[in-house]
């Protein structure tokens, strides 16, 4: 079977199938004696992708394969297709997918501890019935909590082929940098000016401990 | 954007709502920033949410907060939301009752020797908040990811018609194998063999030669051999033959000696020639 | 708007709807500001046409608009989209299976004395359905019960020239042993063999290079 017929199957597959397929999915459309090699259908992805440069559609891979997606500079007027807007996350909800992201696998407890308040079960809820979060185990504490990580699916909706994809999270800055603190220095009743404060911190974080902050990104996210 | 916020997930916010409250009545020297009152309708994350508010409203290092002016600006908040009758976690009393031990401990004179030494009682704080923190970022960073349904859209075009086909289950011959030895195992089969020589392929042509009479008509017997298959072929045949015969599944007819023989199915009727003979013996 | 724009939302909202648009449909994805005349619209609709002559996919005019679909002569390839993943084999039909092609000619009423537990139709009509067992005969019993035989097809799909291949009952106490002479352990069952009945099998009893895989293949108990 020659190429572009290849590329034309794995172009109508892809697109018939409206969800992302992986190279084994794209594999199995070929009968035994006209099945390309790993390599021909990478391939044919690949001239596939080039084929979209300059249109509205993409080649992307993502958590649970390939799929051909229409490009977020259309989004606004692609939007506008549907009378439902776009459902928006709380930040309650954002930072608990983040922590799990992150730190996978956690436990809602572990959750709460970093963000300082407690997670309302309705939260955990909805990230379950999205699929994004399942239990991937449970802690060997008392009570064995439930430790939870992510899906596949999470990374499709994200649009990202793995965890590594996630954008990188802040490093911790050096603890022992705290800057010393006199006694009953900040006694004095302060409450200065906005303005006024503005530009003090400058001041405080100059030299080594500026780039220190600027550089606090890690190559990649914590996980286990 | 004033899209609608998913209601289910909001349940957590403590000061989700204030409605009507005149900023008037905040007291005079809280700090508040001429965007406080929109950020007071956003609501805040928690109490460790609250302060890195304060913190950045201000410009100031997180790792050089000054503890009295901080905590004195927390309590205001939460005064507020008092007076407001907001109902306020119990997360926000904590951290308040928190601040006010590091403050109180920042005052007591340290002995000179242990300067030092002694960890900042905001130590504590201030890596809590900064972990917050860095969540807090990534919450935002994927929010910001392109995103299904909302950035971009999966692809599709109409294939037609689907047909589920199912597929029939790949089986290996190892399995199948291993099923029959634990079928004959549970049977002990194996105890009773008796050591004959039968080879498989005279069961596989006893069924080819009963499915050949099934028609109920007479067979020429030499008929039913292929002299193509060689010796060894036409005597697993005869064994075949022989076998049906015994368990009268076939019927052998022969008009008169050394007439051609013919063979059909069984019928239950008397075996019409005397069959005579020995058990087959195979080996 | 250019007609590059234009044509890339058409294309957009098209493959991003996954069904046909109207051009009414089309037009409200605009603002007012820059929506395309009903004749840029249909420019840019002729223009992708085009821009699909050489693909997988082509644009089609149906009763409730414009679509993008799947061309037909690639149909064989993406309906095996829809083929569904079997369920494995239960142990009941791997056991009945098993006792037809070593004892066959054999009735159900036989298969269930050994295995001691009566046989599910369903067993049963999957072993037709596969076309591994056929009717060879009736037991003269009353009842008329038929008899069970395997078939071609069967021998076929594990791959085997004639039951004789199989180890005999002696051989099966040790399984394990013989496996790698044999083509077991493969999930997928090998090529079928050559359409050869019965082609001298006592030449491969003796000849010497296959005496490994042969050899204790004589003593063949199988009758009580």
């Amino acid at each position: 079977m020659n190429q572009k017929k290849v590329k034309d199957i794995v172009e109508a597959a892809l697109l018939a199938a409206g969800r992302p397929l992986t190279l084994d999915q794209l594999s199995v459309l070929f009968s035994e004696d006209e099945r390309p090699d790993p390599q021909q259908l990478r391939k044919a992805l690949d001239q596939l992708a080039k084929d979209y440069a300059d249109r509205a559609i993409e080649l992307k891979e993502v958590g649970s394969g390939f799929r051909i997606q229409v490009r977020a500079v259309l989004a606004m007027w692609v939007q506008r297709l549907w009378e439902e807007r776009p459902t928006r996350y709380s930040r309650a909800l954002l930072e608990t997918m983040a922590l799990i992201a992150y730190r996978q696998p956690i436990t809602r407890a572990e959750i709460e501890d970093v963000r300082g308040v407690s997670i309302s079960t309705s939260i955990m809820k909805t990230l379950h019935d999205r699929e994004w979060i399942r239990i991937v185990g449970h802690r060997d504490v008392p009570g064995r909590p439930a430790m939870y990580g992510t899906t596949k699916q999470f990374l499709d909706y994200f649009g990202i082929k793995s965890l590594d994809e996630l954008p990188t999270l802040a490093e911790l800055r050096d603890i022992d940098a705290i800057t010393p603190e006199l006694p009953f220095g900040d006694d004095v009743p302060p409450a200065p000016a906005a303005v006024e404060m503005m530009e003090e911190p400058a001041t405080l974080r100059h030299g080594e401990e500026e780039s220190d902050a600027d550089e606090g990104k890690t190559p990649s996210p914590t996980r286990h | 954007m004033t899209d609608p916020i998913d209601p289910t997930v909001q349940a957590e916010m403590p000061f989700a709502i204030i409605q009507g409250e005149p900023l008037s009545q905040l007291p005079r020297d809280l700090y508040i920033p001429p965007d406080a009152l929109e950020v007071f309708l956003e609501a805040f994350e928690g109490p460790l949410d609250l302060l890195l508010y304060l913190i950045k409203r201000q410009n100031l290092d997180i790792l050089d907060i000054p503890i009295a002016q901080i905590t004195r600006q927390y309590m205001e908040y939460i005064e507020v939301m008092k007076e407001l009758r907001l109902e306020l976690a119990a997360e926000y009393l904590v951290m308040a009752a928190m601040l006010a031990e590091i403050k109180s401990r920042m005052l007591l004179p340290k002995p000179p020797s242990d300067v030092a030494e002694e960890a900042d009682p905001r130590a504590e704080l201030i890596r809590r908040l900064m972990e917050y923190e860095r969540y807090k970022q990534a919450a935002e960073d994927i929010d910001a990811l392109p995103r299904e349904g909302r950035d971009v859209w999966q692809a599709s075009a109409d294939a037609g018609e689907r047909k589920v086909v199912r597929l029939a289950a790949e089986v290996s011959l190892k399995e199948l194998l291993l099923a029959f030895k634990d079928v004959l195992q549970r049977a002990e089969m194996f105890q009773t063999h008796h050591v004959q020589r039968e080879p498989l392929s005279v069961r596989q042509r006893m069924s080819d030669v009963l499915a050949l009479v099934q028609d109920g008509e007479f067979h020429d017997f030499s008929a039913l051999f292929d002299p193509s298959e060689g010796r060894v072929g036409v005597v697993v045949t005869f064994l075949a033959i022989l076998e049906l015969l015994k368990e009268q599944l076939l019927e052998l007819v022969q008009a008169e000696p050394y007439a051609p023989m013919h063979l059909r199915a069984g019928r239950g009727e008397p075996v019409e020639i005397d069959f005579n003979q020995p058990e087959p013996d195979f080996s």
